[in-house]
């Protein structure tokens, strides 16, 4: 199982990367679902090692990946909404605007 | 498809393809050498990757779902543990691929047909797959073959009819046939998401619409009807029977009824359809106790 | 490791691969027989033989995303269904009731949305 | 892991780690979303290879077919792909190596900790799935109603604000 883990940090840090250094909120979104998914493997991982047939770790694998779905719908209509509003999706030219 | 002119034909009393070979059977060959020799146009400003990958990811998704259809008994490619599923998972990465090819075209009508065609597609998916639901509620499983098991002495089309309807008509929304073929009405947006695409590209929105509509219809024939199970014939052939039975429907309803509008479209998915499939799950759930 | 897995996704896999390649290849193939005359006129968007009016690149109308919105939040709930629609069988009254709930959760949810007018299409 | 298997998995484990690079390289939106769908794609795959099929359909159906689609919607009502061309990476030297410190770090850990082997996993996840759902994991059952009907609200609350 030790290369599941060692992928999953990879892509963690990938996703961490995009959020830290991207001002685009809809790349900042897609950098978080990747971090999302990069527990959501670790989780299917650790469902195999321990107690398998409570399947613990995919119910957690699911209910992440509904979790990652709502976030990303609510997140969406606050950016679509600030679009709406200040004419950009950029992080940085929006918080300009407000000040 | 030459099948199809011909009902279409019949139906609106003309003459249809007859010229090409003995009966006109050979018009479907004609028009795919004609399809294939065709320049292949693209707009200037047009996204080239995204007009590339927008035809594929409509078509790939339709013919993969083939693979856990079982036509007969032992006819399956994979019965996977999971095959009802994967036939409803799939062929979702369609909404991507209308989108793209709508996005890609750098047309007005095209965008506004792709974001039309999606917006319908994922509306009509919900009530598609909660009836589904009721199907595997019934059957204990979501493997194709357990799916056929239960249905063994009592078709599905019994138990739930209110799901069967749901499901035929749902899955003629979604895959864009008349009465549900705003996105590409002719009369108000050319072609669609499609106006851009000529030749082979075009040819493969034409076979993912008709490959849904084989997939859809033979995913109905087995979850509904029973698929390969029935009297002296042997398994495939009543497949084959129950699965164009429900392909002559679709085309039937197609060539009669007119079009709706697209407000009345998005209404009936989601003020009629989806809490008829709700309902059609309560149903399912007082069967599966009755039953017990 | 488990057999039936590994087949299924080793399958599916050669399978969607099979499938993506045979248009890609057919298009190449047929790339030397079928006639190519770009031109600019060509190259235009078709808009019924009307000049573009306007750019295709421009923000539209908010119903289309509450469309998918509604849509992606009844999909998770149709799949938690899908997860314990087939152990129902064998379930009682109780696991009946406790799926009730839920689906009671998500017709709340319809019946919100309805009364929002989220579901209008303008 | 099997060999067959291992092989599978490194593949496909390459393909997410290229594809999530690229989704946050690339200075164009749509191509970022794409490059989110392969990576999605690939992680359903590396789902299916642990057994996890049923995770792995939903992961297809979830994301692929509903959050990549919503991420679409989003760029074409909102248009900034072509009106505002994206900045690339922002202080790409220091959020690289302050990010993929973090990742060493857990991989470090993940190197080091003492796993049991994986023993045999049940051949049918679906119906240990709906069990666990409906007895041992019900409050996560019922809760997930709860989040996802609290999420709808939210949404439609916030969008509809902005119309009047």
């Amino acid at each position: 199982m030790t290369p599941v883990l060692v992928l999953s940090a990879v892509l963690f840090a990938t996703g961490m990367f995009g959020v830290l250094t991207r001002r685009n909120a809809i790349t900042l979104l897609v950098s978080v679902e990747i971090m999302m998914n990069a527990g959501n493997l670790n989780l299917v991982a650790f469902s195999r090692l321990y107690q398998p047939e409570l399947m613990t770790g995919q119910v957690f694998a699911i209910m992440g990946i509904g979790i990652a779905a709502s976030e990303a719908a609510v997140g969406l209509a606050l950016i679509l909404t600030i679009y709406r509003r200040y004419g950009s999706t950029d992080v940085d030219r929006v918080r300009l605007l407000r000040e | 498809m030459l099948v199809e002119r011909w009902i279409s034909a019949r139906i609106q009393l003309r003459v249809g393809p007859r010229h090409t070979g003995p009966y006109g059977t050979l018009q479907t060959v004609a028009d795919i050498v004609k399809l294939l020799m065709k320049e292949d146009v693209r707009p200037v400003q047009a996204d080239a990757m995204a007009f590339r990958l927008g035809p594929m990811l409509t078509a790939v998704p339709a013919v993969m779902s083939f693979a856990v259809i079982p036509f007969g008994a032992p006819l399956i490619m994979r019965d996977l543990n999971v095959g009802v599923l994967y036939f409803l998972a799939v062929p979702g990465v369609t909404a991507v691929g209308l989108l793209l090819a709508g996005w890609a075209s750098y047309d007005n009508y095209s965008f506004l047909g792709g974001l039309r065609s999606s917006a319908q597609f994922i509306s009509y998916e919900i009530p598609r797959t909660l009836v589904v639901v009721g199907v595997a509620m019934l059957a204990g499983s979501l493997r194709m073959s357990d799916v056929l098991e239960a249905q063994r002495s009592v078709p599905f089309v019994l138990l739930l009819p209110l799901g069967f309807v749901v499901y035929i008509v749902t899955t003629l929304a979604e895959i864009n046939r008349t009465p549900f073929d705003i996105p590409e009405a002719e009369s108000e947006l050319v072609a669609g998401y499609h106006t851009e695409y000529s030749g082979f590209r075009w040819a493969l929105f034409f076979l993912a619409e008709y490959g849904a509509l084989f997939a859809a219809s033979g995913f109905a024939a087995v979850l509904f009807l029973g698929g390969g199970n029935g009297p002296l014939l042997p398994p495939f052939v009543w497949f084959l029977i129950k699965t164009l039975a429900i392909v002559f429907l679709n085309m039937w309803v197609r060539w009669t009824l007119p079009r709706f509008r697209s407000d009345q479209l998005m209404r009936l998915a989601w003020k009629v359809f989806l809490p008829l499939s709700l309902v059609n799950l309560v149903l399912a759930g007082l069967v599966l106790q009755a039953v017990n | 490791m488990n057999e039936p897995y590994q087949s299924d996704v080793l399958f599916l896999l050669g399978f969607t691969l099979a499938v993506f390649a045979l248009p890609v290849l057919t298009i190449l193939a047929f790339r030397w027989l079928r006639p190519s005359h770009p031109g600019r006129l060509k190259g235009e968007p078709y808009e019924s033989g009307v000049p573009q009016a306007s750019i295709p690149r421009r923000p539209f109308h908010m119903a289309y995303y509450n469309f998918a919105l509604v849509f992606i939040v009844f999909e998770v709930e149709t799949l938690l269904l899908f997860a314990i629609a087939p152990v129902l069988r064998d379930l009682g009254w109780v696991a009946l009731g406790e799926v009730a709930a839920f689906v009671g959760l998500v017709a709340l949810g319809l019946f919100y949305a309805w009364r929002r007018g989220a579901l209008v299409w303008r | 892991m099997g060999g067959g298997q291992a092989v599978l998995f490194v593949v496909m484990g390459v393909a997410a780690a290229v594809s999530a690079l690229y989704a946050v390289l690339t200075r164009q939106l749509l191509r970022s979303i794409m490059a989110l769908g392969a990576f999605l794609t690939a992680v359903a795959v590396e789902f299916y290879v642990l057994s996890a099929d049923f995770v792995s359909l939903v992961q297809i159906f979830v994301y692929v077919g509903g959050v990549v689609v919503l991420m679409l919607f989003a760029l074409m009502l909102s248009a900034s792909g072509e009106r505002h061309p994206m900045a690339g990476a922002d202080r790409a030297g220091l959020g690289a190596v302050l990010a993929y410190l973090v990742g060493g770090v857990l991989a470090v850990t993940a190197l080091r900790a003492d796993l049991p082997e994986p023993g045999a996993f049940p051949e049918q996840t679906v119906s240990y799935l709906g069990r666990a759902l409906l007895a041992e994991q019900l409050f996560a059952f019922e809760l997930m109603g709860v989040i996802l009907l609290a999420a709808l609200v939210t949404a439609l609350v916030v969008v509809r604000k902005e119309r009047q």
